[in-house]
């Protein structure tokens, strides 16, 4: 299907297909970053394989004036400098498409109304750098000239973009300068301008660029980190190593070399997320980031965690699963398994940033969270939004203290006069902490997985169980006042509503426009966290026919909604996408589109 | 207070010494004015006769002996019976009884968000040796600061008798099934990973266990303790090498061992080339007076050779097995402030307004 | 609530209080098999602590001549011989019950209408034995005469109990044999015989008396078991405890001491299914068993095992959970952790004995459909069921032989001539396999958790990934057609129905008799499966108000049928029993009573 | 075939001996008619230059050498760069690619299913010294037959370059951190368990790689086989202890290594005193030649003790450290039957009617 709103002047596609560990990175962020500083909204996917050199890999360069930033499927320039991949990705272009391609790679017939530039970027390169190791890096950014010519990108935003990364190795810029200006050169001289330009506009005044994992690690920061346990596993890494950047930088004492956090590299996913817990319990604010397998292997410690009261915070960016799955492919698969995260009675909190804004956000308030409700509260980012860049508006000081919860201080135990550990004072299902350390004869108490009583104290009684099973039930309900409320948008007059959640929200913001553009009006719930609040079943009340759009092939939004309201269960259907590449409205627009259809066929 | 003697004696010069007026004997007290009474627990639910309950014993004597201030003591354990006991002793404390294998890491987070405090580990050789392994070896290579007591009877107790990967070759199970596989000795384990403190003693033999818990205790980094320790319900039958008897026949120690806390000054007369004297990070000290052999506490080789030398002969090498007071733990490593974690207020660890608009900055501009 | 069906012969309970460790196993086996041998319906619940020995613990016996073996909470006759529950349990006795109290026992006021016996046990054991540590064991025989004498149950079947239990042991046999006959004189020459009687009657006859966990592992005997690994944990051990006893014994070549099976017990339960999906995966018929601490731990490696399609067998023995939870404490709250295990769009198959012949049949079935399947299957039992001494008629010998699913050997190979390990061949999602050691130059293929097409060769193309889980979905509806149905009781004119699984049957079927006589007309279904059949939507939809009982907190099949049928979700209610005891059929009746009372107030 | 020489050769005798016709150079064969190409898998994936792949090629070598039947040869491998190779060699075998750390459960599983297989573990160091530690114990514990070669870097590649448990103090990261903590060494651990054979090699030294690897699969038992292999990417810059050049300058061989198989008749000629004989349990033999100071690759304490010189003058020794081939591998410690289990037929693992009748009769009447 045409995309509609790709009409040339900032609103297009560039596709560029290299080889894994070609440096390509540097390339394709001057090119993005020089679109940015023109003032013209921009995003980038990187669709990379789990492999550290040698494979080949795709970046899509979306430019898109509207602020659309989720993934576009069709694209409208190809840089194709990978021989393994040339024929599939130039038989893949459309009409009015341009393909820039390297000399001397297979290809296939051009397709029919696309223009080829084939270009001797090895050529070009050779007078540039007499290392042939150094050249093949360099080559990429003769690519990055050539566009810029080509798309009217300007010469001094890619100059300055480069500098901005390189400035620090002078020796790298002005070989890297050089590669830019050669293909400029080239291009101005062979080329003529394509159908597709970057004019100026003054849509990015102010904003940043971005990765969710890096948002999260500075929410993190100013948030109060002060604990943080991990195990390497893509696409987590970076959140773990981001935070690690920051926080050497800005929460260690230049002069003492002190910090004021511990980060440790644990041997697997079950010790990172015991260190966090033991951390939490002796008064840490403690957090982990991890993915799916990871996910999986905290399963026994995040049940006995809900069950002894235990705050935590855990990242789980989400990857293509089952098991090692595809690293680098993105997916929203875990809701169901974090939902009920081990064995018996257990309910897990989650929340759903669906933007760079949302994981600066909840990496400071999920601790609140954790700590108000003193359980553990689950993050579910994605590998589209954790690794990928965003735009966004510079991220907002803190203008809260953080709260965290229900600590009696020795002042307060001896005030009180009493202390029961997992007794319901408030009504609200959340008992009282102590931490280690206080000193009071009455602190201290005995935290244990197995059956306990209001005081602590080891019971097998067939009351005291049911009644901690109340309680956490009854904490349960408080979470659900507490947590984000969804997002609403009630269009008046909509027919059909549309329920989405985490990264797929751009896809259906956009598809949202283009069906109201056809004269589909659409209302809109964006969930942000589970437990559902009222505001949730209020929607779906409203509303007759819901879509429910996810990244995942089992419908898990949709199975929970429909656990949790069975009177609304029938009016869910599910638009499902889940090849692992990032969601596209062009996606949910058609997949809607067939249900409105079999709509129609079954009234 | 040295360990010559079995009766604890107080700090000296206190209200209530060991030496106090005739008539009703004063209880005794230590440093910080508590009574040993004051480190007990709830009452044991483990069975009659069960070893883990005479290590609970020394522990408490230990605590008490050194004065721990209870409230500074974190108390963790896995899953078994020997997991079970810190409900037994310092009922002032704190204790997070993890799941089962796993009681390394939540010590390990436990001592980073509050390095002030005293971690005292009880775990059963279930839960180290077999489930626990990794953890087991990951927290000796961290050197976590953690008194890590094994309470060792090469069973499964609390599920009913089946074999550890610490039984002994050929020991014969209640069930009447024979262990054929070599028993994993955590203490030659934990020299091998470079721990700063590994010993080994026997719960019905607290002369011996309690300088040794103590000392451990006074190491300012992972210190391993494993205490053989029968189980009189699942192996103290025939065919048992654990049983009460068994190990007491078995038992070789390697030296006598006192403890001389560093807020005492006790001098502990031995004859020139008696013994040795190791000298702990708080200042205390620890003395070995020679038996037989003389034994060098400083020689990771020795002790592997005496170790793998016993287990041939069916012997269990006791002592105090190896020690290196030099590597740094931890909190060092890591290059914590000195406060607490778990102590700092928002203003230290919410970095200025500026700092977020430095980031901002960068990320604008895309200037690293 | 009394129970109007108890009246006095071959209807009533007995409940046991003595202390853990002190040997009261045997006694109560005897009373149990004593009746048993009279031909009367008899169950036991045993009511046990974790501890090895000197927590209190409890043994109900229940006699009931109508067959109903489900847990009674009304207990007609007490046997006190433990002070540190005597002043509790004596006081829960109502009016017309029979107390049998050791002397010097702390008692409160007699309730009132109860009859109190107080008996002189230790002076009566006191000359029979001399050694005081054996006394203890031996005080528990004299309330088997005592209790035998009051309640009519020949002395003949007594001895014969004891005899089959200690016959070998002689010694032991004389001691205990005087106690029980010292019980019997005093309460013959002391006590009036109490209200509550034991009468011959011939049901049953060639019956036999088992427990769950030893009737499955005789199951996976009989279904060819090759291979076992498993890691101790309570209630799940005396499955693979039994089980390795009948394989050292029917399994082994007693001249060669050879065995056709390997079991072995792993240093944890990561470890235990590691093992069974390698064995499988190389041809083994490989099992594990365990309980909710131990299934959490293998959460990562089972969801392996759905994308990499290895059958596996796995029975969940569960407790309560969370975490180390209440060892001994029953429960069937892991279903939708179980049906969501691992992360990603994993689905579980379960299975859901509800009986020790279903134990037996699933021992067997269990392999057939996993290994049919490729995929691993979950045997979800429970405390009641598996550790609980039930009757039932003895297992018949399989009539068929195993079924070991689609596997090629070298001359399949020879012939097809191709071999593709994930190409739906057959239309019904399930591919074929090979062994290792097969010998042809096909066989060979690459086992991996990670992105595979129908090859098993490695890709991360975002078209074979959906192919991949679209096959996998397919093959979830096979499995829908291959699992047992469930059972279906449809009752004319019934305005209610009630909906249970596992070890709940018992209780819902003696409720639903207690209803009827009350007028109340109910249908049911025995759920046996998931994912759920065809049979299991066609009654919900036959049905406007639908109970659904289980032993959980959460509502946990409820909310597997309200995710299934989102058309029939609002139609159940959930009757809930969590305290850890087995369900008793007065708690269905009543929970169903307050629903209808609601349902009422609600119309 | 002995390895004296790089080129192979063939069994002899054969159609196609290494001293074929002279005209078109036959390939050579090896003893079941397969080539060397026979050997190889699919084309790697990894970075040009990573060691992983000299090890590769290595593995293929020697299992072309030994003549192994890929039929009866099970891959088994972790995640991790390292644990992707075996799609990189002997195409023809089935293989296994577990989850992170727990490849030795599914060998164990494996082998017991079939133990006819030739189990072939491949790990990394972070697969096996870091998560799955506890289970390679384990393995060693149970003397499971496989030939477990850990491709250690010292770093994990696949996720881009952090530290394993067996980085080297003091050893700097691509991004600049420093590893405080000390190297766990799985050789050492591996003999304290009682592993039967062990050894370190370097992927850059075939010479002394493939008789190892070869001797290795000839062991029935746990193998150990720790192969230094540089990650050129994420491990081989400056402060890397690991780059190729690092190692190749600290490589200490312990001895010169010959692999002598059973079906050949070869005589390896040194002077005596010169070399030591070593003999595996199919009848092949290794022959140890003298480098320097004699060493016995029988005595546990010495190549423990050995071991820990070495990583104290930063050196890392290589060769045959220990061998044991007395100790019964677990299949016959569980007295499994002879055919492989995953062979039996129905009519071998289901008792008959009589056995079910005798087990109902003692349920019904109550007799054990
Ligand atoms: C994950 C998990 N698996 C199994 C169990 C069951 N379990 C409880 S204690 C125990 C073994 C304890 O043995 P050990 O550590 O030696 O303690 P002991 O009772 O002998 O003192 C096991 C297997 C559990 N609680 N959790
Ligand atoms: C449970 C789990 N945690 C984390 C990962 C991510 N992961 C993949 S490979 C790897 C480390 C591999 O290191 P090593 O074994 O040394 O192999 P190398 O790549 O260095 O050869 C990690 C942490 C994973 N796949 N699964
Ligand atoms: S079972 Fe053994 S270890 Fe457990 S309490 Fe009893 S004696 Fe102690
Ligand atoms: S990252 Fe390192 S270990 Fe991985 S393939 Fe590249 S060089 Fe080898
Ligand atoms: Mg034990
Ligand atoms: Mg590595």
């Amino acid at each position: 299907m045409p995309n509609a709103l790709s009409h040339g002047v900032n609103d297009f596609n560039v596709h560029v297909a290299t080889v894994n560990g070609s440096g390509s990175q540097t390339a394709n962020t001057t090119l993005l970053r020089a679109i940015f500083q023109m003032g013209v909204p921009v995003s980038g996917k990187n669709l990379f394989p789990s492999n550290i050199a040698g494979l080949p890999t795709w970046f899509t360069i979306r430019v898109n004036e509207g602020g659309h930033l989720a993934r576009e499927t069709r694209n409208d320039v190809l840089v194709a400098m990978n021989p393994e991949t040339s024929v599939p990705d130039i038989a893949a272009m459309g009409p009015g498409s341009v393909i820039v391609m390297n000399q001397g790679l297979p290809a296939p017939k051009a397709p029919e109304g696309a223009t080829i530039h084939t270009i001797p970027f090895d050529a070009m390169a050779q007078p540039l750098v007499p290392d042939a190791k150094l050249r093949r890096l360099v080559v990429n950014m003769i690519y990055v000239g050539v566009l810029a010519q080509l798309l009217g990108i300007d010469r001094a935003e890619v100059e300055r973009a480069l500098e901005a990364q390189l400035g620090r190795k002078p020796k790298a810029l002005a070989m890297n300068r050089a590669a830019v200006d050669a293909g400029f050169d080239y291009a101005a001289a062979h080329l003529p301008p394509a159908p597709f330009r970057v004019e100026r506009r003054d849509k990015t005044a102010g904003k940043i660029l971005i990765e969710g994992n890096q948002a999260a690690a500075l929410g993190a920061m100013f948030g109060g980190v002060t604990f943080v346990s991990w195990y390497p596993i893509t696409p987590s890494s970076s959140l773990a190593e981001a935070l690690s950047g920051y926080l050497e930088r800005y929460r260690r004492d230049p002069k003492t070399g002190q910090g004021t956090y511990a980060i440790v590299q644990a041997e697997d996913e079950i010790s990172a997320i015991g260190m966090v817990l033991g951390a939490s319990w002796a008064g840490a604010r403690a957090m982990t980031t991890t993915s799916g397998p990871g996910l999986s292997l905290m399963t026994e410690f995040t049940g006995y965690a809900y069950y002894a009261e235990i705050p935590a915070v855990i990242w789980d960016i989400q990857r293509i699963g089952p098991s090692t799955g595809l690293p680098t492919r993105t997916s929203q698969a875990d809701l169901l398994s974090v939902a009920f995260l081990s064995h018996g009675d257990t309910r897990q909190v989650m929340l759903f940033p669906s933007s760079v804004d949302d994981c600066f956000d909840y990496g400071m308030r999920a601790f609140d969270l954790a700590e108000r409700l003193q359980t553990p509260v689950f993050v579910l980012s994605d590998l589209d939004l954790g690794m990928n860049v965003w735009m966004a508006d510079p991220f907002p000081y803190p203008d809260k203290p953080w709260d965290r919860g229900k600590v009696l201080s020795a002042e307060d135990l001896e005030r009180i006069g009493k202390f029961e550990r997992y007794r319901d004072v408030d009504g609200d299902g959340i008992p009282y902490r102590t931490i280690p350390g206080t000193k009071h004869a009455l602190a201290a108490y005995f935290t244990r997985g197995s059956g306990h009583d209001e005081t602590a104290r080891y019971t097998e009684s067939s009351e005291a169980y049911p009644r901690v099973m109340d309680r956490l039930a009854r904490k349960w309900e408080t979470a659900r006042t507490w947590v984000p409320k969804p997002v609403v948008d009630e269009v008046p007059g909509a027919e059909l509503a549309v329920v989405a959640y985490g990264s797929s929200r751009w896809a259906v913001e956009e598809a949202r426009e283009r069906l109201l553009a056809d004269g589909v009006k659409t209302s809109s719930l964006r969930v942000q966290a589970y437990p559902f609040t009222a505001e949730v079943e209020a929607f779906l009340a409203r509303h007759e026919r819901i879509y429910v759009v996810e990244q995942n092939r089992d419908g898990q939004m949709a199975a929970l909604l429909r656990m949790e309201y069975p009177e609304r269960g029938a009016r869910l259907r599910s638009v499902l996408h889940y090849d692992g590449l990032p969601l596209a409205a062009s996606t949910v627009v058609e997949k809607i589109r067939i249900g409105e259809r079999e709509e129609v066929g079954v009234r | 207070m040295s360990d010559g003697a079995n009766v604890p004696k107080s700090n000296g010069g206190g209200p209530a010494g060991s030496g106090s007026a005739a008539g009703a004997p004063a209880v005794p007290k230590n440093r910080i004015g508590l009574t040993a009474a004051d480190y007990k627990g709830s009452k044991s639910t483990l069975c009659p006769g069960c070893g883990h309950d005479a290590i609970t014993g020394s522990i408490v004597q230990a605590a008490f002996e050194l004065g721990l201030e209870p409230h500074r003591v974190a108390k963790m354990s896995g899953i078994g019976c020997s997991s079970k006991t810190p409900a037994y002793f310092i009922g002032r404390s704190h204790a997070f009884n993890a799941v089962h294998g796993r009681m390394p890491s939540v010590a390990t987070g436990a001592f980073l968000a509050n390095r002030e405090l005293t971690v005292l580990g009880v775990s059963g050789d279930g839960d180290t040796a077999s489930i626990g392994l990794g953890q087991f070896c990951h927290l000796v290579r961290r050197n976590v600061p953690v008194a890590y007591i094994i309470e060792n009877n090469g069973v499964y107790g609390l599920t009913k008798g089946q074999f550890s990967a610490t039984a002994d070759v050929g020991s014969r199970a209640k069930s009447g099934a024979v262990n054929e596989l070599m028993p994993i000795d955590l203490c030659a384990i934990a020299i091998q990973l470079g721990c700063g403190f590994v010993a080994r003693s026997f719960s019905g033999d607290p002369k011996q266990l309690r300088p040794i818990l103590k000392a451990a205790l006074s190491h300012r980094g992972t210190a391993v303790v494993d205490v053989i320790s029968p189980c009189v319900t699942f192996n103290a039958h025939e065919g048992s090498t654990r049983s009460y008897t068994a190990v007491k026949e078995h038992d070789a120690p390697l030296h006598d061992v006192t403890y001389v806390p560093h807020f005492e000054n006790i001098e502990v007369d031995y004859a020139p080339g008696e013994s040795r004297e190791v000298k702990l990070h708080d200042g205390s000290r620890v003395v070995l007076k020679k038996l037989g052999e003389d034994y060098d506490p400083y020689d990771p080789g020795r002790a592997l050779a005496t170790l793998n030398r016993g287990r041939e002969e069916g012997k269990f090498v006791t002592g105090l097995l190896y020690v290196n007071a030099n590597e740094a733990a931890l909190d060092k490593d890591l290059a914590l402030v000195d406060a607490p974690l778990a102590s700092l207020t928002l203003e230290q660890v919410r970095p200025p307004r500026a700092v977020l608009d430095e980031v901002m900055a960068a990320l604008r501009s895309g200037r690293a």
